[in-house]
């Protein structure tokens, strides 16, 4: 999806990023290069999580087609997180339900845990308002789209 | 930064940061442009001559300060910003990148994200 | 002649949205597209708001943009009308004018 | 057209909403690109190979339909999209329109309101 | 302000255009080059208003300073707008209440009254969101800002 | 160490302003900037909100912003501390990150 380049910094340092998603997609862009910047950060091996609130989380709807408006869809590429060692998606329940959605609305994603014979486990934990709060007062960075 | 000029305040906002940030003694690492911020690094820009010139402002300051301006490839090349070098991989018969930009790849925000201290997000 | 409204934006991100509806005059249209779309979902926080807009004014969405988000005509509140690109075009036909709540 | 491609959908929806006018067999007057619109009319951007390129979009159905896309001069000035008689004017040593666009004033945009029966905007 | 251009069109054709004004001033360009438009208009001697409601009513406070910002302080134009031909500012009431802003908040924008001797008229009017949504109905052009 | 919140839109037009609120911790602090100055006005109808906020979490507003918007401290809630850039910066160095609620 985007060139991958090998850190030039000393790879010892490890931080914890945490991408914050809150815009629907398409409407922006901003959901799809959020995307592109968690692809990328998997060859930094950097402890990097998503967070979907507020609109954010129209990103993961289920069913996505996007024939009729000409442009991409890329939401299959979410289910692909996994690969790229990405291992915590949260989404806020307070905005699921102000928007009438569950979690069954979602995409499943999922990953492979190598410590229990590559059993498929999902990734997207479902945390409410003050946990999504206490999560972002854990990190390093914080990245905003 | 991921907002263009003009239209958006992000711009200006964040060129006022980083000056006081300097002007306080601290070290700017770098500067990423991505999304819509791209736009800032283009040479062709004429804004009216009783307005600032964003593009300048920004070049001025790396000069003055040594900064590391970070325009995002994959980002540049959706808007139509290139450097001699991508103009020409792509077939492009111009390029308009601004003196004291470069373009790289978006592991240069990872990386600034794990070397500096702090990193600040301007947007829409 | 009445007005069509175009809203674009989440109702849930801006006001933009709450705008039209306070705007809007008997017998008006208002045409959902772009994110504006998850505006019309039934059961969100918006769907009274926008059921009892639809007692004076009709309310349309487009449909290829519901599709993006995943959306079909059963997540919507019961008044929503689905459209695509030439109704679009035909309800800016027959309204005197456009107004976009940008 | 008042958003840039790519970053708002605005581009997208306005060129749908074009092309579903045409079919309908209606004529398009003008389409007037303002504010960080103007930025559809760069030949220089190189979107991902499997993304549409909204500035092809544009310069290919105004060629099947001789549509009149004009970018504003002012607008477009700012935010670094210029033809070869601006570059020339302004001392650039490059310009970025792309076939299709030609640069104008304001003035076309009221003039369009005149002369249309409808004026739809799209943005942000 | 902007280069001027002279009509090319049939002089006879006078619609009614109103300039819709929804942000506020300096975060986004909107205001700016939305009063671009507005001087450029009059050039072409149609029927030219302007409304400001939601944040737009911003647009007009009195005592903007932009030194510390680095941008220019477009707002003395509004105060010339009645000798480009403008005669209608509406300013929607429920705008200012909700923001605790009162018209004396506002920027005095007067025209002079040919008519009588070239007195000083002011040009603001302040309506309410039913007369501005029957201002807009009225309307041949609106323009969105 | 607590987190700086920062907020550039009004809480007029865009929801950013309450989801920042909505997600302060106590002893975190917010900052006010571009647009986002409005929000800070006294007698509007986000002022009973953020006076709350201030009981657990610092406000803070952006000078220059304010004044390019044609206000000064006395238009502000009480609870309203004006800085400049440098004082941004220096926010910024004293939380250990910083969530633009773009």
């Amino acid at each position: 999806m985007a060139d991958v380049q090998a850190p030039r910094v000393d790879a010892s340092v490890k931080k914890r990023f945490l991408c914050v998603n809150r815009k629907a997609p398409y409407g922006t862009i901003y959901a799809l290069e959020a995307l592109e910047v968690v692809l990328i950060s998997a060859a930094f091996e950097q402890d990097v999580s998503l967070a979907f609130l507020d609109d954010g989380v129209f990103q993961l709807a289920k069913g996505q087609s996007t024939a009729g408006i000409g442009m991409k869809n890329f939401s299959p590429t979410y289910k692909a997180l996994g690969d790229y060692e990405v291992r915590k998606i949260y989404v806020e329940k307070e905005s699921l339900d102000e928007r009438g959605l569950a979690p069954a609305d979602l995409m499943e994603i999922t990953y492979e845990d190598e410590a229990e014979g590559f059993a498929e486990k999902p990734l997207i934990r479902i945390v409410s308002r003050a946990e999504l709060s206490e999560i972002m007062a854990q990190q390093d960075i914080l990245l905003n789209f | 930064m991921n907002e263009g000029p003009y239209t958006h305040q992000a711009s200006d906002s964040a060129y006022q940061f980083v000056k006081a940030a300097l002007e306080r003694g601290h070290e700017i690492f770098r500067v990423f442009f991505y999304h819509d911020g791209v736009n800032n690094g283009t040479r062709l820009m004429v804004p009216p001559q009783d307005d600032r010139n964003l593009q300048q402002a920004w070049s001025q300051l790396a000069e003055k300060h040594q900064l590391d301006l970070v325009v995002c490839i994959a980002a540049a090349q959706r808007r139509g910003v290139l450097d001699a070098g991508e103009a020409k991989r792509h077939g492009k018969d111009a390029d308009n990148i601004a003196p004291g930009f470069r373009i790289s790849g978006l592991g240069q925000l990872i990386e600034a994200g794990m070397v500096a201290d702090r990193l600040v997000v301007f947007g829409d | 002649m009445p007005t069509l409204h175009t809203v674009n934006k989440s109702p849930f991100e801006r006001s933009a949205f709450i705008s039209a509806l306070n705007h809007m005059r008997p017998g008006d249209a208002l045409l959902m597209i772009e994110d504006g779309v998850v505006g019309a979902r039934k059961a969100s926080a918006f769907a009274a708001l926008l059921e009892n807009a639809s007692q004076r004014c009709a309310i349309y969405v487009l449909a290829p943009d519901l599709a993006a988000r995943g959306m079909a005509e059963k997540d919507l509140v019961p008044a929503a009308k689905l459209v695509d690109y030439g109704g679009f075009v035909d309800l800016v036909v027959q309204h005197a004018r456009t107004q976009a709540w940008l």
